[in-house]
């Protein structure tokens, strides 16, 4: 990318962006305006137009500006004291790589939602995120600056809280996109970290200046070693609980209780890989230990989700734990240098993941169908109920098989060029170093196994044999339901981008796809070595047997290999009881302080002022007391009133006038005794 | 042109008189009347705000000619026989600093109008003490004479003991008094303090003592060997400038509040009627971040230097210490008033840092808390004006029966948590920034105190999430069951006219924060320059 | 005698002796004014007031009693804190 | 021993000469008699006549010591053979006084209690002015046979004023307990001076030798002599030691009288304690007692004492009567100064405190109309029933606590400035100990002051019953509202007054 940076008045391009950005905004304030009456269904069919036309709009910025110089126009937002804070777009080969893939599912997922969410009462709202999540999305992919980037960042995040929370009157729901909101919130506080550690060093926020694009980041002049692996971590921190790595991954599969077409897009595609987009972004602050820890994390995050992935029975909770786990392959990759293949990676994993996603969500409704017709009890995302739908949605079935391939990165599909693309590259990264290094790859290698174990058993489960039902009720008869067009077109249109044709010619050499071609360094010279060849060809021939024991275990049963029992099971059904660690231990333990703080606060900040007050009060007292009783004493013992003492006087105004006589009498003479003394 | 402060100061006291002189027959057209004069206000500081010239030349900190619609009449000449002349002058006059806050005020005063509708007894007394106190803070904020500041800052104190005492809530005795005894103690020793200047400084051009803050700041006018004069004198052992300094903190820092001074907020708060306590959080906690800037860091810069790193610490402790209470909280007034606690301890943070970024982003928090805290507040009072009560485990699901008003709520807990788009956003970053940077600028405040303080907006989403999804989320159930349900009417057109202001504030400011950052940038950078 | 009696006349009387005391003293001393005499000027008029101010006590002591039915001031405290 | 006697003739020629001086107090002096016999002459609306002729005759005099202000412009003057010394302070006394007075007259008719009285008030205006006379005579003595003159006259009159109702058991209490009290501090006092004259063989106190002979004596047989003259005037001050008899008679006397006890005697203590206090100070080497030292002492327990136990008081009056010792307190503060800015801030902050004082027990008197105990308790609620008396009960109170706004905050900061000016230059830890006492005790003066709008406004009354509306001193109001106007005037535009003062 020999590209040499010039600031040129792009202004077809930079108008381009602009309309792609701005369509989906528009869409969402004038469906906030649009009166209800219009056309009742008009706002999904006004939002679905303008992400067309979006979508067109970032295909032809696409055409004009990849892998070729990047534009950058900025404008003067405001001013801080002497520095100039500027807000801009900046369209290089990654911003305008994630624009039409952004737009493109969007489209699908919009056409998509149209009829999932036909009959819901609250389909204005529902459109209205929707295209607020597609304007902050892709506002986030072009911004040029780290604080207008921090800003998007965050109202993706709040988006994803809207759309969450769509359902706001289940109670679930809510939990889910608290949590959600909360774990991004933990990320943005290290993300911010980073941008304030950046900004104390170089008092700006561009990353122009900052990164000075595209040759690398050479200016780490006088930011010190720590100070540089410091903020690397922060921005890692920002990108795992975007992309739900591990320490803050648990909100993801929780985020499932929003509509499936949300989880598509946003859960699948497009926010999970904000954080991917934003390693991409500030790629060049990373250094090798900092990255070394990064890969660390990524591969056990895709291990870690791939084995809970293996016995999860809801079928979205299944797919959440594959996104996490294929999120974890992109961050290793990154991690390892494989910059390219990553971004690559991320890509092709949007498309059939989303399409994934799409067909999963085709299932559900098919079963809730199914559940109110029959009015069963049973939870219509569950697999266990599922089972030889092959027949009764034909064309779901097509393509999810075309997605599941691409996932295990099966040849002639798109994920297996990305996939073996990092595969093949971990591999070289870890030739040269110690053992340690070597468990990297391999982890990958047993991740990408498992990978395809799970998505076979969740084939087999749903698609294969025959229906759970019958079990319960035999009179069940499955009777074909026409698949709705408005489902069919999305997902056939997805499907095409899961196969190999698209990214590259050769369907095995991962160097020749266009895509790898468009991010790869300068100095990347053609390795040729064994890895090439072995890696691909390990890999293919050990998922085959995998998907037939997979095949094997669930539809005829003759193998009893996997117990549904076992501490492994427990401990990968749930969740390796992360969640429950987050929830009673540092939830808990949160709140528990905020507890005892008020308490203290009340009883001894509260207290002591109310105790100030007190010994305010109590030395009045003291002095009227002292007034009262020990003067009074002496006075009734020297005049031996004995009888007096049964009338002591409330005050010291005793009311009798001989006593203030002595009392003065007494003042004096101890005045005089202590004028002697001196 | 020249009267046009004075005019924006004295137009609540003109209205109250005539007020004062209704018969009370004409009961409901009092609030109308102080509709009236609010918008009077708001209107003046409107113009003065578009009309306040930016520029180098209009730093205005340590310049006397250099501020804005400036007024100085002599008002109080006391011969005091050998001491030579006593005088005080009435100077008024404004700058980057004071203007912000101004405009904020006097829109947070017509919502805070517009709040007590809900007053129904004795409404004389109360828009006349009202507008007592409208006019006590605009004047608090113009003074620029430590004498006639004072006279404001106490002024204040009678208003709002009456207001919380005879309309507040079912404690609002022990409220109203604990509230004036916190703010009076701080103030008498303020008092001594000022005497102590006035007699440590000499106006110039006049040759006798003055109370003119100006002239307190820079030495050249200190009396050789009087007690606050840069040449460190002692008292009681202390440095008599540090002494001063603690002091007069002190006395701003129960304003603020900062925590262990903050005790009395809750408490005003809770009791408080709907109207008052927006303006006791809308302005009366910028009065204590103002006096700070404008009278203890301005007149012993050296003092703030040296103690920087304690008001961060500060400022640290009340941010985190206002969050985790706001956590435990079960009523949600009181929740309010602590995250308006620990939203104060930016402000302090952003202070101590002694960097642009910082103080501008302190200022600006102050503008944006203002707002927020005034909405936030005013949402609070329509629940309560509806169902008497704010146990927020009395209500669940409200977003169903009052959509309007959570689309309200949502806006206005995600702005204080600070999501972009919104003014707190750009306020808390930067004031964060900005402590950051002073590691490396000024070296004043060590890094981890910005780290702690992000921590602060993470709980501040957790406690605002919480009541959010607690109150609003969920299926509708109702500790007050089917009368709750028929009372928790939707906003009306009122209750609308004043919370869509807010919004639209907080909107802009956060979209376009140079309106707020190209009044105060010159201000800000003499400051700083002053602490060099 | 004026602390420890409970009878105000008694009382008034100690304080006669009192100004007597003084009345003597200042007789006493006058001895080396020759000239002024100040000292006897001062004795003559703080007899004049004396009796003019016991006069005034006695007719408040007289309405006391009528009122308390007692002139003992120990008794009379109904003024008390 | 001493010059040769003055002949005869030259002492008739100095009282001659003097006579010119004392215009005001001969108009006094006949005013009085006027008085008495008007009382005597016209039986029925006697009390209405009287009362138009003491306020004539106080005019009348106010002008007389207006024109004696111009006498005296070239400088102090002696009087009767050194007996009275007529300088700008004491004529400022004195305007204070008759203005006071005049106020006093005033409020006397208005009270519910001394309206009712069967012997009618024409006695009262005459004791009153022969006060007033007593008081002038006071202020201006600074010879020992003259002070122990005017103070006999003036307590022998407050005596009588004080028992005047003798018909209600509490008036009568207290006029015995002041009586008594009164009558043995005059007592001590007289021994004190006695001692004093035999020591010096003086009686006056500017004369030279006084001082001198006072230097070659012990020092203990000094202090013990002067501590006794301070006892008497300490009575009249009612500072520490001497301030127990001020709550019972405060509470006992009708309320015009203890308006009058609480302003103008104590302010004539002050005047007077200034009097006997300069030539001690100005006399360079006088180590015996250390006057600065005790009054500081004597200062701070007054204030402390005054403030703190009036914490814990119902009466109303009970409770002014404590403020006042604090006031006395912080008056003698500004007193222990000795410098001529204190003696003029202290002036500022008497009348200040007295016009305050005033409409204070005028209000007192308003609410309690017949019943003489007045408990803040009963004040509940009154607020809403009258709120123009309420609105100027809570502007005096923040006068008397000295917030801002008020006349009483110009005082405390003269006061304070006064202070702190003479701390620069003396760096004397007492006077610091008096600031903080000063600033603590305006905090707690905040405390007591404000449980009376707090009971008048916040507390609701639990009987909504009406109270009488006959209660329609509509005169009563229109004063106490002058007043308050005053005192906010005073405290925005303290200037003219501070001008007549210094």
């Amino acid at each position: 990318m020999e590209q040499i940076y010039t600031l040129q008045t792009h202004s077809s391009e930079i108008q381009l962006a602009l309309a792609a950005v701005l369509l989906p905004f528009a869409a969402f304030i004038i469906n906030f305006l649009l009166p209800k009456t219009v056309l009742n269904k008009g706002e999904g069919l006004f939002s679905t137009v303008c992400i067309l036309f979006s979508l067109i709009c970032s295909c032809l910025l696409f055409a004009k500006v990849w892998a070729r110089k990047p534009i950058h126009e900025q404008v003067l937002w405001f001013q801080i004291g002497t520095i100039k804070i500027y807000a801009g777009l900046l369209l290089n080969n990654l911003s305008v790589l994630m624009l039409p893939l952004v737009s493109g599912i969007a489209l699908a997922v919009h056409i998509y939602s149209v009829a999932y969410m036909h009959d819901d009462l609250m389909f204005r709202r529902y459109f209205r995120y929707l295209s607020f999540f597609c304007f902050a999305m892709m506002a986030l992919v072009v911004s040029d600056n780290l604080l207008l980037m921090y800003a998007f960042w965050e109202l993706v995040g709040f988006a994803s809280y809207l759309l969450i929370g769509f359902w706001f009157t289940r109670e679930k729901a809510v939990q889910a996109n608290k949590k959600a909101f909360i774990m991004n919130r933990i990320g943005d506080i290290g993300f911010l970290i980073g941008i304030m550690i950046l900004f104390a060093h170089f008092h700006t926020f561009d990353l122009i200046t900052l990164f000075n694009y595209p040759t690398n980041f050479s200016s780490s002049g006088n930011l010190s070693g720590t100070w540089l692996i410091v903020a690397g971590i922060c921005f890692f921190l920002g990108a795992t609980a975007k992309s739900a790595q591990f320490p803050l991954h648990t909100w993801l599969p929780d985020a499932m209780e929003g509509p499936t077409s949300v989880s598509a897009l946003i859960h699948a595609a497009t926010m999970v890989a904000a954080g991917v987009f934003l390693l991409a972004r500030v790629y060049p602050v990373f250094n090798p230990d900092v990255k070394l820890i990064i890969t660390i994390v990524g591969t056990f995050t895709a291990f870690m989700a791939a084995t809970i992935a293996l016995t999860q029975n809801d079928l979205k909770k299944i797919l959440a734990y594959s996104t996490i786990s294929q999120l974890g392959f992109m961050v290793a990759a990154m991690g390892i240098g494989a910059y390219a293949s990553s971004l690559f990676h991320l890509a092709t994993h949007a498309f059939f993941k989303c399409l994934l996603f799409l067909s999963a969500g085709v299932i559900i409704h098919e079963m809730q169908h199914i559940k109110e017709k029959l009015h069963l009890d049973i939870d219509p995302q569950n697999i266990l109920y599922m089972g030889g739908l092959r027949k009764v949605l034909p064309i779901t079935f097509i393509t999810c098989i075309i997605a599941a391939l691409a996932l295990i990165g099966f040849p002639l599909t798109s994920g297996y060029l990305s996939k073996d693309g990092i595969l093949i590259q971990a591999f070289e990264w870890a030739e040269g170093r110690s053992f340690l290094y070597q468990l990297i790859p391999i982890f990958i290698l047993i991740t990408s196994w498992l990978t395809a174990f799970y998505i076979s058993r969740l084939l087999f489960k749903v698609f294969w044999g025959e229906s759970r039902l019958k079990e319960m009720i035999p009179t069940f008869e499955y009777h074909p339901s026409k698949e709705n067009k408005l489902f069919t077109w999305p997902m056939l249109f997805l499907s095409v981008f899961c196969l190999f044709p698209f990214f590259s010619l050769n369907p095995l050499l991962y160097e020749h796809a266009w895509l790898f071609r468009g991010f790869l360094a300068a100095d990347y010279f053609e390795r040729e070595n064994i890895y090439h060849t072995i890696i691909p060809a390990a890999v293919n021939l050990i998922t085959v047997p995998v998907v037939y024991l997979a095949y094997a275990r669930y539809i005829n049963q003759n193998i009893k290999w996997f117990p549904e029992s076992g501490f492994l099971f427990r401990l990968s059904y749930n969740h390796w009881y992360i969640d429950q660690f987050y929830q009673n231990y540092i939830a808990k333990s949160v709140v528990w302080t905020g507890r005892k703080i008020y308490a203290f606060d009340l009883f001894v900040i509260d207290g002591l002022v109310n105790l100030i007050a007190k010994v305010g009060l109590i030395i009045s007292q003291i002095s009227n007391w002292l007034d009262k009783y020990i003067i009074d004493g002496a006075v009734n013992f020297i005049a031996f009133r004995i009888r007096d003492i049964g009338s002591f006087a409330r005050g010291f105004q005793t009311g009798k006038v001989q006593q203030y006589l002595l009392t003065m009498l007494i003042f004096i003479l101890s005045i005089y005794i202590f004028k002697i003394l001196i | 042109m020249d009267h046009l402060l004075t005019l924006l100061i004295f137009t609540p006291l003109l209205f109250g008189i005539v007020l004062l002189l209704l018969p009370v027959s004409l009961r409901n057209s009092f609030k109308y009347l102080a509709l009236a004069a609010t918008i009077v206000q708001l209107v003046l500081s409107g113009w003065l705000y578009f009309h306040f010239q930016t520029g180098a030349s209009f730093s205005g900190i340590n310049h006397a000619e250099q501020y804005q619609f400036a007024e100085k009449l002599s008002w109080i000449s006391l011969s005091l026989g050998s001491m030579g002349k006593m005088q005080i002058d009435y100077f008024v006059g404004v700058d980057g600093l004071s203007i912000g806050l101004l405009f904020m005020s006097s829109l947070v005063m017509v919502v805070a109008v517009l709040a007590s509708w809900e007053i129904k007894t004795n409404l004389k007394g109360f828009f006349a003490l009202f507008l007592l106190l409208d006019m006590a803070v605009i004047g608090v904020f113009c003074a620029l004479d430590f004498f006639l500041f004072y006279i404001f800052y106490e002024l204040m104190l009678l208003p709002l003991y009456f207001l919380i005492g005879m309309w507040g809530g079912v404690r609002r005795e022990y409220a109203a008094i604990k509230f004036f005894l916190y703010t009076l103690f701080g103030s008498v020793f303020m008092l001594l303090v000022m005497i102590g200047l006035y007699f440590s400084v000499t106006d110039p051009a006049t040759g006798n003592h003055t109370f003119n803050i100006i002239h307190m700041m820079n030495p050249a006018n200190y009396v050789q060997g009087s007690i606050f004069s840069t040449a460190h004198q002692t008292l009681f052992g202390f440095p008599a400038r540090s002494l001063a300094f603690v002091v007069l903190f002190i006395a701003f820092a129960i304003k603020v509040p900062v925590v262990p001074l903050h005790t009395w907020l809750p408490d005003a708060h809770v009791e408080a009627p709907t109207a008052v306590s927006i303006i006791l959080a809308g302005v009366l906690l910028k009065v204590g971040g103002y006096g700070i800037l404008r009278v203890c860091f301005s007149i012993f810069p050296e003092v703030a230097t040296a103690g920087a790193f304690w008001l961060g610490l500060l400022g640290v402790i009340s941010i985190l210490y206002g969050a985790l209470n706001a956590l435990a909280q079960t009523d949600l007034k009181r929740l309010i008033a602590y995250s308006s606690v620990s939203h104060m301890g930016f402000v302090l943070l952003g202070i101590a840092s002694q960097t642009t970024e910082g103080i501008s982003g302190a200022v600006m928090q102050m503008l944006s808390h203002g707002f927020l805290s005034a909405m936030l507040f005013f949402l609070v009072g329509i629940i309560y004006v509806r169902v008497h009560d704010r146990y927020i485990y009395n209500f669940r699901g409200l977003a169903k029966l009052m959509p309007a008003f959570t689309v309200f709520v949502m806006i206005a807990f995600f702005a204080s948590l600070g999501l972009p788009g919104f003014s707190a956003f750009i306020a808390e970053a930067f004031s964060l920034i900005g402590a950051f940077t002073s590691a490396s600028v000024n070296g004043l405040l060590p890094a981890w105190m910005a780290v702690c303080g992000s921590i602060g907006i993470l709980l501040s989403a957790a406690y605002f999430l919480w009541t959010l999804q607690r109150m609003f989320f969920g299926e509708t159930r109702l500790s007050g069951g089917e009368n709750w349900r028929a009372a928790l009417t939707d906003l009306n057109f009122r209750e609308k006219s004043a919370l869509i202001p807010l919004a639209l504030m907080a909107l802009i400011m956060g979209i376009l924060p140079s309106l707020v950052f190209d009044k105060i940038n010159d201000s800000v950078l003499a400051l700083v320059h002053l602490f060099r | 005698m004026v602390l420890t009696k409970n009878n105000a006349i008694q009382v008034l009387i100690g304080i006669e002796f009192m100004i007597n005391a003084a009345v003597i003293n200042l007789v006493a001393f006058g001895k080396y004014d020759r000239y002024h005499n100040s000292g006897q000027i001062f004795a003559l008029f703080a007899i004049v007031l004396a009796a003019a101010a016991t006069a005034v006590a006695l007719a408040i002591i007289l309405n006391v009693y009528r009122r308390f039915k007692t002139i003992d001031p120990a008794k009379i405290d109904a003024l008390k804190d | 021993m001493n010059e040769l006697p003055l002949s005869i003739t030259e002492q008739l020629n100095n009282i001659l000469q003097s006579i010119l001086y004392v215009v005001p107090e001969t108009a006094l002096a006949i005013l009085f008699l006027l008085v008495i016999i008007t009382g005597l002459l016209l039986k029925k609306d006697a009390d209405r006549f009287c009362q138009l002729l003491s306020l004539f005759g106080l005019v009348f005099v106010f002008q007389r010591d207006v024109q004696q202000l111009y006498l005296i412009l070239s400088g102090p003057k002696f009087l009767f053979n050194n007996m009275l010394l007529l300088h700008h302070v004491s004529i400022v006394f004195k305007l204070i006084f008759e203005a006071l007075a005049f106020l006093i007259v005033v409020y006397v008719p208005l009270d519910e209690q001394l309206k009712v009285h069967k012997k009618g008030l024409s006695d009262l205006y005459a004791i009153i002015i022969a006060v007033v006379f007593g008081l002038h005579l006071m202020a201006m003595s600074v010879n020992l046979l003259m002070i122990y003159l005017s103070v006999e006259m003036v307590s022998i009159g407050s005596f009588l004023m004080v028992a005047y109702r003798s018909e209600n058991r509490f008036a009568v209490e207290s006029g015995l307990k002041y009586v008594l009290f009164g009558f043995a501090a005059s007592a001590t006092m007289l021994y004190g001076m006695s001692l004093l004259y035999a020591f010096t063989g003086q009686l006056d106190l500017f004369n030279g030798q006084f001082l001198e002979q006072l230097i070659h004596l012990n020092p203990v047989p000094v202090s013990l002599a002067i501590l006794l003259v301070l006892t008497g005037i300490g009575f009249k001050l009612s500072f520490v030691p001497m301030h127990f008899w001020v709550p019972d008679v405060y509470e006992g006397a009708a309320t015009p009288i203890v308006a009058f006890l609480s302003t103008l005697t104590k302010i004539v203590g002050f005047a007077l304690l200034a009097n006997f206090l300069t030539p001690f100070i100005f006399f360079s080497h006088w180590t015996a007692f250390d006057f600065r030292l005790f009054f500081s002492a004597v200062a701070i327990l007054t204030m402390v004492t005054g403030n703190f136990a009036a914490i814990l008081q119902n009466n109303l009056k009970r409770m002014l009567a404590y403020s006042a010792i604090g006031h006395t307190g912080f008056g003698l503060m500004a007193l222990v100064t000795f410098s001529q800015q204190g003696v003029s801030a202290l002036l500022f902050y008497l009348l200040v405190y007295a016009l305050a004082n005033i409409g204070a027990l005028m209000l007192c008197s308003f609410y309690a109309g017949k019943n003489s105990m007045l408990t803040v308790q009963d004040l509940r609620g009154l607020g809403k029933t009258y709120p123009f008396a309420g609105v100027c009960f809570v502007i005096l109170l923040i006068s008397l606590t000295g917030l801002p706004v008020s006349a009483g905050f110009n005082g405390k900061v003269l006061v304070f400035s006064a202070v702190i000016e003479v701390y620069r230059q003396t760096h004397n830890i007492w006077l610091l100990a008096l600031l903080v006492t000063g600033a603590v005790t305006t905090v707690v003066s905040l405390f007591y002051y404000f449980k009376i709008p707090l009971y008048l406004f916040l507390k609701s009354a639990e009987n909504e019953t009406e109270l009488p509306a006959e209660k329609k001193q509509t005169f009563l109001l229109i004063i106490i509202g002058l007043l308050s106007a005053l005192v906010l005037l005073i405290g925005i535009y303290p200037g003219f007054l501070s001008d007549l003062v210094r």
